[in-house]
């Protein structure tokens, strides 16, 4: 059988595949944002493992609200991007500077 | 499959300002929908009526015995009461605000006051959330607004730079505080903060779930530092503030903290309080971080809304430390702390907004230069501020970090008090930096303030509380305390 | 439990098989001669004018935006659809204020205009 | 090995590459594609653990629309081709290594000692009548009603915001107006007019 530690360690591998990707994209948007769903889907993962380990269904109510959550913001996310393509003409930022002082 | 549900209407009463605004949104909505260009101020009038009505009903609610409704996921307590009453009063002064500002800069949109109203919706679910579902959507739905806030100024390139910097890092921090939910879900088998507070506090706790209720508390403080923007995670404040309409600067920078520390009560305190010496010792690293840094990097600069980022920053970090204490009136002296940080950072937007016109931000240090012989009356209102902020003892900014100090004192962290004091020395450095300007430097062009009589006035009176109330802080100081 | 996923399997299988058999019966068995003039492009004689891939009209992303929002609100539809008649009217009163808010949204975005198709 | 565990694997090997593949991709369409394939995985290790209505979900809503909304703005702003990876090695290595201490440190605390089978045992099968999303349903529109209605605000936001960013009022666009088409009468569209021609006389 497979142990719930597999699943969680699985999905610990996945959230770190998805820190690790925002790491080295940081000027790609696009990909930043796709990274951020990697995230979201090893937490969704790990709620639903422990649900099912558990027996009690919150844990899937949980990550069908994350799921939700998580397309509207997609939504929005992509609005403001085509918003900052329209006003410089390229997506490039990086969003994790603040070398600015 | 028996329903066994049960639900009873009358407990709805408890929730009745979360009810009544969310159905003046609907109607704010759709009103401003079918408004001609000429009754925009109408919408704009609806907001303030609603927000004011909706703070009586939570006023109504102080006192109210702890509820617990909608299957534990909504609690009312005083904080939660007294926290709603803080938020509608602070939005409302917001609003008066950035009405003269939304009209100089033609922003004036019927959207802007619904998103608004839709965050502060959103901040009362996290106030009243007892379960980390309804936290979590709280947060989202705040979060959301504010996103589409920011870029509501969407011919500007910083506004959209700034409003995808916050996304981008707010996505990122809901990851991981969901990330740490989850281990706590794992190991209580509940997402209720009851439950896990009775699990938690449990005497035969094993090692086994102290650890992974541990790794899970990692990510939430992690999250819940990125949301309150303490370093190291500070990277999108400055950005966000400076790239923001200074009017959203003025609502996010302040009301939103409210709803922040709610939050983090609410699953710190309320939930995993038996926790606290794990996650006090995170707390106090980013506390003293986030206070040297916010003090340090503020001195550099030449920008006055990326300055009070920093001094958020330093701020932020004197509100985590009085919940390093881990004493009930170090919690109260926090709660207090913010409640005048909103207080007087309202004040300070309020003065940067007053002096904007149809293309000046007066967002440079520089363009308060001269201020007292131009208009000496609102000099001295930021005079009061700026003094507040630096902590000089009148103004009320000086009880809070003075109640701050004491409690860590009292606590025995008489080490950490020192380095605060410090740093909070060095911070009033910048802060007579805009003194200087304003009173003893001359300014090439004239400032003409030309904002309506009514903003005039709320700022007047804002400012001149902040020296009433600091001469008698006690009652303010008991207020804060009992919620706990 | 997993039986009863059998026939998806199956069913799995057999799809893969009829998309990859029929191109590989072909690779097999068909001749190949290619050579210069049959491997180049054309495009009524000329090479091709531009890229293949055709960028989008900005205008078509809010109704794709406005497609995923109504797609969840389906999403929140279909498990009440399941149980609705177990719910009673209390899950009747809960599922009538969900879509009085998204009806509002909808409302809002007609009198906007953003449903208009030019 | 069971066949339960073939499966735990195959999946999860799926998951893990395609996942590694979106991150290292240079091609942001390509990147779409992977992580549709890790949606794939995760929805099938979803369906392993019992939760059939999340899986479809998943499916339906990320697949089909999300990434779609992702594969339409890449296609709409130009950046398939316009790779943005200039700075992309300098920080791999050091990347990589966070990585592996962290992954390293959260299979310590989440491994067998914690959650194996002996800690947490494996609960039984449901029967084949078990329907995930009756019993979802049943509590979702019961016990989690008001996480329900929040999530109409949180739709309702959305939309708002989406049509505030993107959506332009122009005054001179094009439009068909009906009402307008169908109340047209002749005399609105046709003038007659008498011109006296002056070549009249010299015909």
């Amino acid at each position: 059988m497979v142990s719930l530690s597999d699943y969680l360690i699985l999905s610990a591998v996945i959230f770190c595949i998805g820190l690790v990707g925002i790491f080295i994209n940081r000027t790609n948007i696009i990909t930043l944002l796709m990274c951020v769903e990697l995230i979201l889907v090893a937490v969704n993962t790990n709620f639903i493992a422990f649900s099912h380990f558990l027996g009690n269904e919150a844990g899937q109510i949980f990550v069908f609200f994350i799921l939700t959550v998580a397309a509207a913001e997609v939504a929005i996310g992509l609005a403001i991007l085509t918003l900052l393509f329209r006003n410089k003409g390229s997506i490039n930022v990086d969003v994790t500077n603040s070398l600015k002082g | 499959m028996m329903n066994t549900f049960q639900f009873d209407t009358a407990l709805l009463l408890v929730a009745l300002p979360e009810i009544f605004l969310l159905s003046s949104i609907v109607v704010i909505l759709l009103v401003d929908l079918f408004l001609t260009k000429g009754f925009k101020q109408v919408t704009y009038y609806l907001t303030q009526f609603s927000l004011f009505i909706t703070g009586l009903l939570a006023f109504n609610l102080i006192g109210h015995p702890e509820t617990v409704i909608f299957s534990n996921s909504f609690v009312l307590d005083n904080m939660a009461s007294v926290f709603k009453v803080f938020m509608m009063g602070a939005t409302m002064v917001a609003m008066v605000y950035s009405r003269h500002y939304l009209t100089q800069h033609s922003l004036f949109r019927g959207e802007y006051f619904v998103l608004v109203l839709l965050s502060v919706l959103g901040m009362m679910v996290m106030v009243s959330g007892y379960s980390l579902l309804t936290l979590y959507l709280g947060l989202e739905i705040l979060s959301l607004s504010l996103y589409t806030l920011i870029a509501i100024a969407r011919e500007r390139s910083g506004a959209i730079e700034a409003a995808l910097k916050y996304f981008v890092l707010g996505a990122i921090a809901s990851g991981l505080l969901l990330y740490g939910m989850s281990m706590i879900y794992g190991i209580s088998g509940s997402l209720n903060i009851s439950e896990i507070s009775a699990f938690a506090s449990d005497a035969n706790l094993g090692s086994r779930e102290t650890l992974i209720i541990n790794f899970g508390l990692v990510f939430l403080v992690i999250g819940i530092a990125f949301k309150l923007g303490a370093v190291p995670f500070h990277m999108w404040v400055p950005d966000v503030y400076q790239g923001s309409p200074t009017s959203v600067t003025m609502f996010l920078s302040t009301v939103p903290k409210i709803a922040a520390v709610a939050m983090l009560v609410r699953i710190l305190i309320d939930g995993l309080g038996a926790m606290h010496p794990y996650w006090s010792d995170l707390f106090m690293v980013l506390a003293l971080l986030s206070i040297a840094l916010g003090s340090v990097v503020a001195l550099m600069q030449t920008n006055i809304k990326r300055m009070l980022a920093y001094s958020t920053i330093s701020h932020v970090g004197f509100i985590m430390l009085g919940f390093v204490t881990g004493v009930v009136t170090g919690y109260g002296a926090a709660t207090f702390y913010v409640l005048v940080y909103v207080f007087m950072s309202l004040a300070a937007f309020g003065i940067i907004i007053l002096l904007n016109k149809k293309g000046f931000e007066a967002d440079q240090i520089s363009d308060y230069k001269g201020l007292s012989k131009h208009s000496p009356w609102f000099a001295l209102m930021m005079l009061i501020v700026i003094l507040s902020m630096a902590g000089v003892p009148p103004m009320l900014g000086f009880y809070s970090k003075f109640f701050i100090l004491q409690q860590l004192v009292s606590a025995g962290f008489v080490t950490i008090a020192i380095i605060a004091v410090v740093f909070a020395v060095i911070s009033a450095y910048y802060y007579l930096q805009i003194i200087k300007s304003m009173y003893f430097e001359d300014s090439e062009k004239e400032i003409v303030v030309s904002a309506p009589m009514d903003m005039k006035l709320i700022l007047s009176i804002n400012a001149i509380l902040i020296l009433v109330i600091g001469l008698f802080p006690d009652f303010w100081m008991k207020l804060a305390l009992s919620l706990f | 439990m997993l039986e009863n996923y059998l026939p998806i399997m199956v069913f799995i299988f057999l799809g893969i098989a009829f998309g990859v058999g029929p191109m590989l019966i072909g690779y097999l068995l068909g001749p190949s001669k290619p050579d210069e003039e049959k491997n180049s492009q054309f495009e009524c004689g000329f090479p091709a004018f531009d890229d293949s891939r055709m960028y989008f009209n900005i205008r078509y992303y809010l109704v794709a935006i406005l497609f995923i929002l109504f797609d969840l609100e389906v999403a929140f539809v279909f498990p009440w659809a399941v149980v609705q008649s177990d719910l009673g009217w209390f899950g009747f009163i809960a599922m009538s204020v969900f879509l009085f808010l998204l009806v509002v949204g909808f409302v809002f975005e007609w009198k906007k205009g953003a449903l208009e198709w030019e | 090995m069971t066949f339960d565990q073939i499966l735990f694997y195959v999946f999860s090997f799926w998951f893990i590459a395609s996942s590694l593949a979106m991150i290292f991709s240079r091609n942001a369409a390509k990147a779409v594609l992977f992580l549709i394939l890790s949606f794939f995985s995760a929805a099938s290790i979803w369906i392993l653990l019992e939760a059939e209505f999340l899986a479809i979900t998943l499916i339906l809503v990320y697949v089909g629309a999300v990434m779609v909304l992702f594969l339409f703005v890449i296609k709409m702003l130009n950046i398939d081709k316009s790779t943005l990876r200039a700075k992309f090695a300098g920080y791999l290595p050091l990347g990589l290594i966070v990585a592996a201490i962290i992954i390293a440190e959260m299979t310590l605390v989440l491994g067998g000692n914690q959650f194996g089978l002996d800690v947490v045992a494996a609960p039984a099968r449901h029967a084949a009548d078990y329907s995930n999303i009756t019993v979802l349903a049943m509590q979702l529109y019961t016990t989690y009603v008001y996480p329900f209605e929040l999530a109409a605000v949180l739709l309702l936001i959305a939309i708002i915001a989406a049509i505030t960013l993107v959506h332009r009022n122009e005054l001179n666009r094009k439009k068909q107006s009906i009402s307008e088409q169908v109340n047209v009468q002749a005399k609105d569209r046709v003038r007659l007019v008498s011109i006296n021609s002056p070549n009249k006389e010299n015909k």
